[in-house]
């Protein structure tokens, strides 16, 4: 290794049933490879969690090896199963992210399979030696790759005339009413802003404060990130909702945050929402128009129209960047990060009582908010998300920094719909697609 | 501050040729928190076990390093040597520079070097290390065996002979299961109740086995050594202790007239009827009849009471009720068997409008001396001996299309037994045979087939039928011999479907009850199909005989007693000893999402109710049940907050491995 | 056929690469279990069984089963298809190999059902709909069965089933360029599949 | 329900009298048939044993000219055959549409339901309706039922009923008071395709098929096929030549059998067009 080539570090995540016993296999046959990668032991797959990839890059590993038992091999039935899943969606992320997916590498590899073993430690080192180094360290931009700029089209938003006023009057009378009755002790929905053209959350506890509500094209927050909190008034909390804001709900009952008899809501027939004098992007191409769980559904929805997703097109170009311009990119808006989890805090799913950011034993995402502690905690952050997120919006509206928080969190619910045929926060029986798996998921990418 | 102490092998020349190892230890000393560091031309000999031992006490060291061969080898031997010093053995970790380093790589700087990492990795991750004891659990010495057929006797009598208590718990009236239906079996052509009858009688008369029939697990709690079970004892209606067995109350029942009843017997399989108060066969075990209250006069219109009023022992008791009763288990052995494929399952064979289109073991029954016909092959529709039986086997098997793809396994051998107990009972008649292949791989097996072809004059076809049809009293049967390239048509008197086996209905309720994992066919997994075949990942719960696969009754009986010395080898403890590389849950963090149960393929995830002093109910988390935890950590990974660790790989001592890769 | 030859490794999972890309059906699925033949109303007029034929596709023996009687007498019943345990489409692997028949010219074996299936199509292109009459006319003439049927003609005529002037058209144009379209279609699409690309190169592994 | 009415070739030529008593049974029944205009050939077994792609673009041809209708209606078990597989594989396969969208210069998804009229008559009027209007019940008539090869194959894409032993037709004709025949050759194919070019060898099925209605008993055949119906009623002088037996076993379509008891005119069913007379079989029926 005291050649002037380049002798890059692999680090080797190996379950210890398989691939590790082939390991030793390739040992015994004598059979000989690069002394490049160096392995790292766990029982099994299921317990080599993605971010163990993401924390070897951050540590400067030039390349990842991930390796198990074939499927149906696994000595605890299922852990390739449910890696394997983890493991197509981590990795779509971290290209998204401008990772250059070439130095990733999984592979099943079993105990008798020595030979597998040898061949795939060769081409790993190989590939990732004609790579080279990594252009820059974790969180760090590409010197000499300018970071690209999205542009937005912004779709005009009409409001139906008329609509929201009745609506409102119909959720009025519905609140009192819920308010009278005694079971419901808190009303959660929205009122004037400060500002004119905007809305903000409001509670209320008595009819008479109830005319302080209202209900409008600006009335944009997801409020169901009030709903698995608990109230400061005694009784039942009754939310205002939105259909896109249903879609929490069903997440939080999938998880155990609340259940439904512990909720009213005062679902709102849907029109779109505004955002920034246009209609919300995220409304554009909204088919679910109408509350599917809500208690009273007040109004009648604006019927979906044909209009593409102009956030999808965003996706696309960056897509087409290449990875390091990619990285840049992200690197551009996250070194505006100031880590202060505004994001976090608006997200209705966000519901751990300590965060994994916060976790000091051990350190999973570098406390300052430099390179490397924002890449990680924005990674983190939309890894968690995976398969949860429901596109409310609220972490982008939340950003100071402004950081489109949405392109990383629609991506992966991209990712996890073609994979996975799952779409978060439609059916609260369904079992969320991280936690169960199929004999047949598609596993192109596992050599 | 960690005492670390590392200890390099040459494993003779098997590392020391292309690793310095005298320069690895060199390096290893130089390490923060080593405290010692020394080279050995042999480490798992005695005397470098005795240098580990003593480096231990007179450094005073924290944890040990041993650089040598694959764990796989020598972790056992190295934990033991370390416990020998004082020390618990999951401080020693052990970098693997033989099989992963020396053999294969050749330049000695390389490896040298890489040697070199490996120890500083393990050296980072023992730091990290905690002393773990070993899990203890306490073993409740009575085993559960599920099902009554051969498997769950052989399973009830070899746990009892080892002295063991043991409840059986069988589903029907009777135990005996399929093979008490039976007439002779392949390739002895010994007779199936003879060798039957004794086994059964004497599970009845053993003093280590509780027998519950006309009864149902209704409810599984617990885990290995520590189960509860929740048995639904339904009502007979005749009182076990008072009755005698005499018979009486069938014979008057006036449901079980020959001519008049219409209550299908079930265990000749609708070839033949029966009372409504019956014991389903004469050698039935125990000897006590029940009431079938759907067809039972008293039960559905409150008139009758015939048998209650000829009962000379007052047996009968209408108002008996069902019974629940709970028995605590330490392992359970799963000997629920299988059914077959209905023959009616297929439209090309007439879709079940053909009385004389049968299934194999309705053709036992026809064989069987106890039998509806007594014996003599009389076909179903007019009772005519027939003079032309065809046999189709895989009917149902193999057939990805219509019915399931695997191969059932018996067929092949019971249709030659068929074809060839038929020319013993109609000596002039033909037995046709239409195949696809003949799988006759056993002790006795072939020789039993060419038996069958060349004394017995059975004519075997290679081919599938396509279809069959009823004309004139006959079935036409349209077969293809793919050997001759030709079709065939037969005009047949019975048609003797082998239809495919299966799981049991219910097997997959069951198997969800015991978290054992099944097939999409309701077949029970085994552990491991080669080295684990009666165990499953469920810990204490075991397989026995058709409700796994397939399998013939040598198969079904060697599988039941290896369940039962896995069981009598648990037993062989109080307590059991485990692993205690399971993960624990932080009780503090966890909110309860329960995706770690989820994901769980072992069960091992319980819901513990969090409260304050007053007894408000806080939350409710995870809490993970050592005793089944197996240490996959798959939990651990799918926890969004950290929640939950593995112990002897926590997220600190793989970082720490990762860190000091990047060094 | 050279008995006891398999057909060269490449040459046999080309044809049966082609085969079952045509078919949309894996004749290699086929174990050979016979109830196609068992079951199809025409194995007694054919030269190979439909097991035989499948056999022989699976054994690359292109030039037996293209020149072969039986899959021009296939009428197409699809009980095979129906009754397969494997889920091997039959009728559409007969479909495949009469269409590759005719590709290479060898429509020797069935010449007569060849002509119907032309003159039938014949029929259709220039009218848009089938004329049952001239059909018939045509096939005897160009099968020199002069007068096979030719008893049935006054029948026919008597009972009105066969009037010269009877039939309707339907969409002469719009046919006629479909027809010329699927020709033309047809014909880039093999001439694409034909160059130096290995035939098996679409299925992947088999080569 | 509006239904897409499509003929097809041969009940224009061959079997007018399949149309003709279809459309008189549907009109007394209240089912209204609006033809398709300007329909095509569906290509029949000629047009996929040449080519795929024309016999998928051959029906698309039709099926695009569907315009507000619920369902396409079809008589023919071949013609049905064809349309209903080309609407599946239009439905299933984007790639194939593109090619058929080339080739035929009309776009179809195949998104209306191609049924045939013994589908519409069990499963959307149902048999109950039809009794309620039969006027003259075909007492003591003994029909056999004869589905042929296309109407219930492939079971995956075409069945409306159980493949091996269907019961529509029967039922159908059971409510017209007929009397239906058990007998096993109900889906036996008659090799019609082959008519043309072998008719030796559809002689053998023929007599196969008309041995085995006679040896059930009946005294006359239903079909739901124009083929069949060439193959079983032309054919019987054939089969004589042949086999040297004479079945004088009337064959119908089963919407004439319909139709007569439905009280519909005999000029409106064709019944005079068959080649062997059912004549003496319903007059004996009449006179019993």
């Amino acid at each position: 290794m005291m050649s002037d080539t380049f002798e890059p570090k692999i680090v080797a995540f190996v379950c210890n049933w398989c691939t590790y016993t082939g390991a030793d296999l390739a040992g015994t046959s004598r059979m000989q490879y690069p002394a490049n990668v160096r392995i790292i032991k766990l029982p099994c797959t299921g317990r080599i969690s993605p971010l163990f990839i993401m924390k070897a890059l951050e540590q400067g590993a030039d390349g990842v090896l991930v390796s198990g038992c074939h499927p149906g091999d696994c000595h605890y039935t299922a852990g390739n199963y449910h890696a394997r899943r983890k493991y197509t969606i981590f990795r779509e992320m971290l290209h998204f992210l401008g990772v250059e997916p070439e130095r990733l590498f999984f592979s099943w590899v079993s105990a008798a399979e020595g030979r597998k073993w040898a061949d795939l430690v060769a081409e790993v080192t190989d590939t990732v030696r004609r790579l080279g180094p990594r252009r820059s360290a974790w969180g760090e931009p590409v010197e000499g790759i300018a970071a690209p700029r999205l542009s937005a089209n912004p779709v005009p938003f009409e409001a139906p005339a008329g609509t929201f006023a009745a609506q409102a009057e119909a959720m009025r009378e519905k609140a009192k009413a819920l308010l009278a009755g005694g079971e419901v002790g808190t009303v959660i929905g929205y009122e004037q802003g400060t500002l004119p053209g905007t809305a903000r959350p409001a509670f209320v506890s008595t009819p008479e404060e109830v005319d302080r509500l209202v209900w409008n094209e600006h009335c944009h927050q997801n409020l169901a990130v009030y709903a698995a909190r608990k109230p400061a008034k005694p009784g039942k909390v009754a939310l205002v909702v939105k259909p896109c804001d249903e879609r929490s709900l069903v997440g939080l009952l999938q998880e155990n945050r609340l259940a439904r008899e512990d909720v009213v809501l005062i679902g709102m027939a849907c029109h779109g929402v505004q955002s920034e004098g246009a209609l919300a992007p995220r409304c554009a191409a909204c088919q679910t128009r109408t509350p599917a769980l809500a208690d009273p559904v007040i109004g009648e929805a604006t019927p979906p129209t044909a209009t593409a997703d102009p956030r999808l097109e965003q996706i696309a170009r960056i897509e087409q960047m290449a990875p390091a311009e990619r990285w840049n990119f992200w690197q551009g808006h996250f070194s505006r990060c100031l880590k202060c989890y505004a994001c976090r805090a608006a997200c209705s799913l966000c519901t751990c009582e300590r965060c994994l950011a916060e976790k000091a034993q051990p350190r999973w995402i570098p406390a300052p908010p430099d390179g490397a502690g924002n890449l990680s905690w924005h990674a983190v952050r939309a890894w968690h998300l995976a398969g949860r997120c429901v596109d409310c919006g609220a972490c982008s509206a939340a950003c100071p920094a402004d950081i489109p928080l949405y392109l990383l969190n629609l991506k992966l619910a991209q990712v996890v719909k073609d994979a996975f045929d799952y779409e978060a926060g439609r059916d609260p029986a369904a079992a969320p697609p991280l936690t169960t798996y199929r004999e047949d998921d598609a596993q192109e990418f596992i050599r | 501050m960690a005492r670390v102490g590392v200890f390099i092998c040459h494993c003779g020349e098997n590392i020391a040729r292309t690793v310095d190892c005298a320069r690895v230890a060199e390096y290893a000393a130089t390490l923060p928190g080593v405290a010692h560091a020394v080279d050995y031309r042999y480490m798992c000999s005695d005397p470098g076990q005795r240098l580990i031992e003593t480096a231990i006490r007179e450094h005073g060291l924290t944890g040990v390093v041993v650089a040598s061969c694959s764990p796989h080898m020598h972790e056992v031997t190295f934990r033991r040597t370390v416990a020998r010093a004082g020390l618990n053995p999951f401080l020693c970790e052990m970098a693997n520079i033989r099989e992963q380093c020396s053999w294969v790589h050749e330049d000695r700087e390389a490896a040298t070097a890489k040697a070199c990492e490996l120890v500083r990795l393990m050296v980072e991750k023992v730091k990290w290390n905690t002393a773990l004891e070993p899990i203890h659990v306490p073993v409740t010495r009575k085993a559960l065996v599920i099902g009554g057929g051969i498997a769950g006797i052989q399973a009830a009598l070899d746990i009892a002979n080892g002295g063991r208590e043991v409840i059986l718990v069988e589903k029907g009236p009777s135990i005996g299961g399929h093979m008490a239906q039976l007439s002779e079996t392949f390739p002895t052509l010994d007779c199936s109740q003879c060798i039957m009858t004794p086994r059964m009688v004497e599970v009845k008369n053993h003093p280590n086995i509780t027998l519950y029939t006309y009864a149902e697990v209704e409810k599984v709690d617990g885990y290995i050594g520590n189960f509860a079970v929740t048995i639904r004892k339904k009502a007979r209606c005749v009182d076990e202790a008072l009755c005698t067995g005499c018979g009486e109350c069938q014979s008057k029942c006036p449901q079980g007239k020959l001519k008049t009843s219409v209550i299908p017997n079930e265990f000749d399989l609708g070839l033949s009827r029966r009372p409504a108060i019956y014991v389903p066969f004469p050698q039935a075990v125990p000897n006590v009849p029940v009431i079938d209250k759907e067809h039972c006069r008293y039960f559905q219109d409150g008139k009758c009471g015939v048998c209650q009023k000829v009962c000379p022992a007052k047996a009968v008791d209408f108002t008996q009720t069902d019974q629940v009763v709970t028995e605590q288990v330490g392992a359970i052995v799963v000997a629920t068997g299988y059914d077959v494929m209905s023959s009616g399952e297929y439209g090309e064979y007439g879709g079940g409008r053909y009385p004389d289109v049968i299934d194999g073991l309705q053709f036992e029954r026809l064989l069987s001396a106890s039998g509806p016909t007594g014996g003599e092959v009389k076909r179903p529709s007019d009772g005519k001996v027939p003079e032309t039986v065809v046999f189709i086997a895989c009917a149902g098997s193999r057939d990805r299309s219509h019915g399931v793809p695997y191969c059932s396994k018996i067929c092949c051998m019971y249709t030659a037994k068929h074809a060839m107990l038929y020319k013993h009972k109609v000596h002039h008649g033909q037995a046709y045979v239409f195949y696809m292949d003949i799988r006759a791989g056993g002790k006795n097996y072939d020789e039993f087939v060419r038996r069958a072809i060349e004394e017995e004059g059975a004519v075997y076809l290679r081919g599938r039928v396509s279809r069959l049809y009823q004309k004139d009293g006959q079935l036409i049967v349209k077969g293809a011999d793919t050997l001759s390239g030709q079709p065939v048509e037969i005009a047949a008197d019975l048609v003797v479907l082998a239809t495919a086996i299966q799981a049991r209905p219910g097997s997959d309720a069951l198997a969800q009850m015991l978290k054992v994992p099944y097939d999409g066919y309701g077949f029970l997994s085994e552990a491991h199909p080669k080295l684990r075949p009666v165990e499953t990942n469920s810990a204490g719960v075991y397989l026995a005989g058709a409700c796994q696969a397939p399998k013939d009754i040598p198969e079904t009986v060697a599988q039941a007693s290896a369940a039962a010395s896995k069981v009598l080898g648990l037993f062989s403890m109080e307590q059991m000893e485990r692993e205690p590389t399971v993960s624990v849950v932080n009780e503090r963090t966890c909110i309860g999402c329960f995706d770690c149960e989820r994901v769980c393929p072992f069960g091992a995830i319980e819901h513990r109710e969090i409260r304050d002093r007053r007894g408000n109910l806080l939350k409710v988390v995870s809490h993970v049940n050592e005793g089944v935890c197996a240490g996959c950590g798959a939990c651990a990974t799918t926890c969004r907050s950290g929640s939950i660790e593995l112990r002897g790989y926590t997220d600190e001592q793989v970082f720490a491995q990762i860190a000091a890769v990047g060094v | 056929m050279k008995l006891g030859s398999v057909a060269r490794e490449k040459t046999r999972s080309g044809f049966l690469a082609e085969v079952r890309r045509r078919s949309g059906t894996n004749p290699a699925d086929c174990y050979q279990c016979g109830k196609c033949t068992a079951g199809c109303p025409l194995t007694f007029a054919g030269d190979l069984d439909p097991a035989r034929v499948m056999r022989l596709v699976q054994l690359g023996q292109r030039d037996a089963v293209l020149q072969s009687r039986t899959i021009w007498l296939c009428a197409s019943c699809e009980t095979c298809t129906t009754r397969c345990p494997q889920e091997v489409d039959l009728a559409s692997v007969m479909d495949a190999l009469r269409i590759m028949a005719r590709e290479a010219g060898l429509t020797q074996a069935a010449r007569e059902v060849a002509i119907a299936n032309a003159g039938l199509l014949g029929s259709v292109k220039s009218r848009g709909r089938v004329h049952e009459m001239m059909l018939v006319l045509q096939q005897n003439l160009r099968t020199l069965h002069l007068f096979r049927d030719a008893e049935k003609g006054p029948v026919l005529m008597l009972k009105g089933k066969m009037d010269p002037l009877g039939h309707k058209r339907g969409a002469r144009d719009q046919v006629r360029r479909l027809f010329e379209n699927v020709a033309r279609m047809e014909a880039a699409e093999r001439a694409a599949s034909t160059t130096p690309r290995c035939a098996c190169s679409d299925e992947g592994g088999e080569a | 329900m509006s239904y897409a009415y499509f003929p097809g070739c041969s009940q224009q030529g061959m079997a007018a009298e399949f149309d003709r008593s279809a459309r008189s049974v549907c009109d007394r029944l209240g089912i209204a048939l609006s033809e398709i205009p300007d329909w095509v050939c569906c290509g029949a077994t000629p047009a996929h044993a040449t080519s795929h792609l024309l016999s998928i673009a051959l029906p698309a041809l039709t099926l695009a000219k569907v315009k507000d209708a619920d369902a396409v209606a079809t008589v023919c078990a071949a013609c049905y055959s064809r349309l209903r597989i080309a609407s599946h594989e239009l439905r299933e396969d984007a790639e194939l549409r593109a090619r058929v969208k080339e080739a035929a210069g009309v776009e179809c998804a195949g998104e209306v339901p191609v049924r045939h009229l013994l589908d519409i008559l069990c499963n959307d009027l149902g048999v109950a309706a039809i009794r309620e209007r039969v006027k003259r019940p075909l007492a003591g008539l003994k029909v056999a039922c004869y589905y042929g090869c296309l109407l219930m194959r492939p079971p995956k894409v075409v069945a409306f009923d159980d493949p091996e032993n269907p019961r529509v037709m029967d039922e159908v004709l059971a409510a017209a008071g007929a009397e239906c025949v058990e007998w096993p050759y109900k889906t036996e194919c008659c090799g019609a395709s082959l008519s043309l070019a072998r008719p030796d060898v559809v002689c053998k099925l023929a007599n196969d098929i008309l041995r085995e209605a006679r040896d059930a008993g009946a005294h006359v055949i239903a079909v739901a096929c124009p083929l069949c119906h060439t193959n079983l009623d032309l054919r019987q002088a054939d089969v004589a030549r042949q086999y040297g037996v004479r079945y004088e076993m009337p064959v119908l379509f089963f919407t004439q059998l319909l139709g007569l008891a439905l009280g519909v005119p005999e000029k409106g069913l064709g019944l005079n067009r068959l080649i062997v007379s059912p004549k003496p079989v319903l007059e004996k029926l009449a006179a019993a």
